[in-house]
């Protein structure tokens, strides 16, 4: 047990933070929310160089065989420095299609992935957004040898950039956790359009309306109708990896806030020396430093157990609860200029909270976890691991 | 001990309301949404203007009725509901009626309650916020005028406001509190430019009823602009006690009180509307979010409990001690309290903004989200309320 | 509107306090947390002599006849006393027999309830304590003129006093609000038997096994099995008089803390003029204030309007979520002498504390206010009335 | 980044369960219940310190094993969960340790790690409790003792202390920090007096486990106590710096931990354990509680975690900044939290104290509300903790 990093795990930090300063900016990642395409591809190149697509995707498809952990500490960089990049949205359905799916589907996906080459979507949600099986209503009808599918997925990040969208689908006469199945669409399958959200990290959500689109056979994850246990391990990959990158952000916020209480003065001192303000940025720090506590054991379990979802619905919950006040504290001590568009505060602000609503509710996370401690026989001990349900 | 409106309250509500019905159209509302005080806006706030509805509780002499505030507070809390100020006069007419010349008081009031005239506040500038007594705007004697130069920044509404309600620094070696003064100045003097500055509410523009939905305030800047002496209010070297003053009474009230609740009611009829069984459902069936929204429902009638028992101390001609600051308190953390709660019970339709094709509300709660903290920083933060609740509420000593 | 106190009603609060503040103290507090009685007789006559316990009986049964915002006055200053008083449990029984009994009980009761000669309880919780109709399971069953009574109450505060009870039964088979009836039922009838237990208020609270205890049909208040609407009345009149009563105890605490604040120093100067202890202060005024707000808004709607539910669950779950943390604000300052057991400061807290978990949890008052917002259509709008379900 | 203990710390922690499944039998738990360290507890105590289970991370010269800190935690944690202390030395030993003469040490360290002699804490007094700089007490060298005279207040322990770790005033002319020393002195000097301070868990007395649940804590008076020079721990005018290294120590650890985390294990187990269906069913099949009960329960695993962060930095042999302060904030008011939620849930029968017919778990829970938010006062309040982290964590300005 030594929870903090150890010299690789720092060393893969202090280059992804020290790569990102020198290479993004506050700046571009506010040219990409008016961006149609909503990244720099020639910054994206260079991160595939780097091997961060391609960081959990075994070696024989291009990519460097690491723990989830160490995607992770990209991951918080990214989100501290605000960096334009897919890359949450393409490894996610990467990661999950390099452990579920067939060796054919890997070797004809996974290298260009890699490479920087393919970008990736997944679309879980529907217009019911539980993260939870029975919310899934969109169909697939086999047909001959291709799944013929209807419905309409919502909040797909970056789907307008996705050339392929790894989509959970339900046969259809089936309910909660049977029938569903993992296809991996084309995004410019005929009878599948996107329509893109304004949403307030002004981001490229979008929603996306399957119309009878067929899909072969072979872009199957899994095996037929019992796709549930892949879509929930891929949800939460997903999640604990945004906890980590919403933490970054939020984290940035904090110490951009601490400066600047360090600096302006009111009333003749800096206004860090009221005790009210150096409380509050007191408390904006731990609670960044739970959502990484959290953050980083919930990546930590996935990596090395079967059922982590205690602790990512742990980490995501209280990431959700925490790290959008924390953020709040930076407005209120930066007074007025946090409202205004074009100063910084406003946009680590936005985004954390546009996390915050993203990949389940706080009262869904708890929900899970309830269930996990309550509706199972024995005794619960903290520090022991307990399943979900 | 009295929770009702007596029946002749009731009654003028129901007349306002009555009103509404028949004057706020859709039509109406449209153009509000769409160019704000359009012609069909304008033509409303006439006839509230002849219903004597502006300025109930000012006197005969400016224009009002000599009636109470509590009237003004119904007719107010009325129009606020569907986007119409109607409070005659804003902050600046208070303070000159309580701290100007006679000269003064019968040349603005009657036109600034009537909205003939309106005030953008020069309070705030880039080096100082919550601390006003900091500030470096200066004006200098010259003759029978002053100079004035300086900058002043969230001069809400300067592009549009006739006057502009200023505090500049009269004495150049006062400090902080001391040397200050209010001048009285028409927007269109020479030397005075007004920069927009964008909100987070800019891009896209926030709906209507939004929490501190303004997609713009302002920068004003002075350079040189020569005003003569009468445009200064009270005694020179006395703005510090008169803002105080302004600032006092603009902490209570209908719209203040609006801005913190609305959205407790919002999401109840929001839920109940068979519109939105679909998406509602998992709100209305869920005892853990009902729960939450239950807690919010309880602090807002706390806000409104808080408002009306100002209104009575005002009623009685009371003084306030800590009432006011409290509210300040209270409203503006519940205002996020809820909005932040609301966010947790939507999820994902909480990110969508106004114009996004699944926004719910028009992206109302989303923009609430980027809004609703703003009511705490603004005229007076919950930091600084708390310290007067302590020290004039609870006579506790001064923390600094 | 006028929701400030009336002249006749500060003249009633400051009779109250100054008689009590004469008449009673904490030492006289502490001394019947181990008396058996747990009052004193003498006080108790004098108050009834002032009119206290009579304050909301109609004159022609030797009562004033006054509305219940006076007596939520008086109980304020009984709850800022700690005076040791049975007059919540007393007046809350007599309220409900004036209201709906028959006048043949009323005139048997009330008279002796005014002179101080009858000391009343009333009993509505069981094992299951939720305040619903579903929880009551003691059952009461007509053979000839008397009803026999079995089952169990819990929490009947003052009963080893009381010389009757007003207990909330049911006729065996009916479910819900339908089959409830009330019986006035003598203490020392045979087959009923009491526990008194031990509180954090060290209060005279206890259990009521009800055994074959036989009631005459004389002592019911109200028709048989049409008691829901009596029984929840007289629960929102308990409740709406507790909150006052604990606001009374809450306040005092506070401006305990207060004054201690204002005089004990650290760091070399009042531990008030810390910005963390005053900001702390100012939460806990407000949050009496609000208590207060909601609790007179209670009572004034329970006088002046049929359905006063969703005022009272409002009071009472606000006051129990915010009243205990008010009162913990004042251990929290007082330090280590807030947690010695002969020092004042510790009775308000357990008072209080024992205060917010009677007559209903938060989440059961928040259920209901949930239930009259979200389940019964039309709109909502803060300030118009809202019945509960 | 590893979450797991090691093969060898889970065998080791396996080694402990075993032993206390075997050794703290009902009748033991019983005689912990009834009188506290009677013959039966004891005997156990024997058995954990041949096992040399006392002083793990401590040097082998003074008893220990120099193992390290975190299996020295493994261990603690385990016998605090049956109500065992078993961190050997308590706060003393390791400022005599820091700071003393070898002398000193060699008398000290074996006896105190052994349970064989043990301190209680004479630093606040009647005038002071936060500002331990303020205090009175006086130690006056007179030849080659020292002469001291005052009182001190929350000697939790002394009645049973063979010494108290006393802080004296060694310079009259000092202010504040300055001039403070510590005196090491047996509890059985002449002049030394010891009166019983009764907590609010005393009637009745709080079950084993409650936080806070101690039933007493103690004054002692110093009358003209004469002790030899050599009581004096480090150099004359330097024991504000060795508490303030005490007091870091005692921020962190498998007891502090516990304390603020207990409960939300007990109400998990509580609610499902069959035989409390009854009263249990309207917390399980609530959803609101659920909810509630998940918030406290990750809340808690911050605690853990911040815990094991501090382990972590210590078996890196790194420096704290803030992280200890940071978890003397959160655990304790984690504590209270999920206190007050849990008393929320359970309504009425949280107000049962220990003995009450129909009290839950013997009255932990109604217990708890009454200790719970001690734990945010003792050994540096929350204020000051978060004071701590603002000034040492985030290099914010002194406030004061």
């Amino acid at each position: 047990m030594d929870i903090l990093l150890n010299e690789e795990e720092q060393m893969v930090r202090d280059a992804a933070r020290s790569f990102l300063e020198s290479e993004t900016s506050t700046k571009l990642a506010r040219e990409m929310e008016k961006d149609p395409l909503g990244y720099p591809p020639a910054l994206w190149k260079q991160i595939a160089d780097l091997g961060w697509v391609g960081m959990c995707i075994p070696d024989q498809y291009g990519g460097q065989g690491l723990g989830l952990t160490y995607l992770g500490l990209v991951l918080e960089e990214v989100g501290r420095a605000i960096a334009p990049l897919p890359l949450h949205s393409t490894t996610v359905p990467a990661i999950t299609i390099a452990e579920f799916g067939s060796e054919e589907i890997k070797q004809a996906v996974l290298p260009g992935v890699c490479s920087g080459d393919t970008l990736l979507a997944f679309a879980f949600q529907e217009r019911d957004p539980r993260i939870i099986a029975d919310a899934i209503k969109t169909t697939a009808v086999l047909e001959g040898d291709n799944y013929v599918v209807n419905g309409t997925k919502m909040f797909v990040d970056n789907i307008n950039t996705a050339s392929k969208v790894l989509t959970v689908v339900r046969k259809p006469g089936t309910t909660g956790r049977d029938g569903l199945s993992l296809l991996l669409i084309d995004t410019d399958a005929a009878g599948l359009t996107q329509t893109l959200e304004v949403t307030t990290a002004k981001d490229k959500q979008g929603r996306v309306d399957l119309n009878n689109v067929k899909v072969p056979k072979s872009a199957l994850i899994g095996e037929e109708g019992k796709g549930w246990p892949i879509a929930e391990k891929m949800l939460d990959v997903a999640t604990a990896l945004l906890v980590i990158q919403m933490e970054g952000t939020a984290r940035k916020d904090a110490e951009i806030t601490i400066a600047y209480a360090k600096e302006r003065t009111a009333f003749g001192r800096p206004i860090g020396a009221f005790q009210s303000v150096a409380h509050m940025l007191a408390d904006a720090i731990m609670w960044c430093d739970g959502a990484q506590l959290l953050g980083y054991e919930a990546l930590w379990a996935l990596e090395n157990r079967g059922n982590a979802g205690l602790e990512v619905s742990q980490a995501k919950s209280f990431a959700n609860d925490r790290l959008l006040p924390a953020c709040r504290i930076g407005q209120q001590i930066h007074g007025g200029i946090g409202f205004m568009m074009e100063f910084d505060i406003a946009l680590y602000y936005r985004r954390v909270a546009a996390s915050t609503m993203r990949l389940g509710t706080s009262f869904e996370h708890r929900a899970r976890i309830a269930a996990a401690l309550i509706d199972q026989p024995g005794t619960v001990r903290l520090g022991e691991p307990i399943a979900t349900l | 001990m009295e929770f009702a409106y007596t029946p002749a309250q009731r009654a003028l509500q129901k007349e306002v309301q009555d009103f509404i019905a028949k004057e706020v159209t859709p039509e109406v509302e449209a153009e509000q949404d769409e160019i704000g005080r359009g012609p069909l806006v304008e033509a409303v706030y006439d006839k509230i203007k002849a219903n004597g509805w502006r300025a109930i509780s000012w006197p005969k002499q400016y224009g009002g009725q000599d009636g109470n505030r509590l009237d003004q507070y119904i007719v107010e809390e009325e129009f606020a509901r569907v986007g119409f100020s109607v409070g005659g006069g804003g902050s600046g007419a208070p303070t000159i009626l309580a701290g100007g010349n006679q000269e003064q008081k019968d040349k603005y009031i009657a036109k600034l309650i009537s909205g003939e005239w309106s005030f953008c506040q020069g309070f705030t500038e880039p080096q100082g916020g919550a601390d006003l007594a900091g500030l470096q705007c200066r004006a200098v004697k010259d003759g029978d005028d002053y100079i004035i130069n300086g900058q002043k920044m969230y001069t809400t509404g300067a592009h549009r406001a006739t006057h502009i309600y200023l505090m500049a620094r009269t004495d150049p070696d006062s400090k902080r509190n001391a040397g200050i003064s209010i001048f009285l100045i028409p927007m269109d003097t020479p030397g005075i430019t007004v920069r927009p500055l964008w909100s987070i509410q800019n891009e896209p523009r926030a709906p209507r009823g939004t929490t501190y939905g303004e997609n713009r305030t302002n920068e004003t800047f002075f350079e040189d602009v020569r005003v003569p002496a009468n445009c200064l209010l009270g005694e020179e070297n006395n703005g510090w006690n008169l803002s105080a003053m302004g600032l006092n009474l603009d902490r209570v009230g209908a719209s203040r009180y609006l801005i913190s609740v609305r959205r407790d009611e919002d999401i109840v009829n929001w839920v109940k509307d068979p519109a939105n069984a679909d998406l509602a459902a998992n709100i209305k069936d869920n005892p853990s979010a009902r729960d939450r929204i239950a807690e919010c429902w309880t602090e807002a009638q706390v806000c409104r409990l808080m408002t009306l028992r100002s209104m009575s101390i005002v009623e009685h001609e009371g003084k306030f001690t800590y009432e006011g600051s409290a509210e300040k308190v209270w409203a503006p953390e519940h205002g996020v309290k809820t909005t932040e709660t609301i966010a947790a019970l939507l999820g994902p339709y909480a990110q969508l903004l106004n114009g996004a094709e699944d926004a719910i509300e028009s992206g109302l709660y989303a923009h609430n989200v980027m809004g609703a903290f703003q009511s705490g920083i603004n005229h007076g933060s919950t930091q600084i309320m708390r310290d007067q609740v302590a020290l004039r509420g609870l006579g506790l000593p001064r923390s600094r």
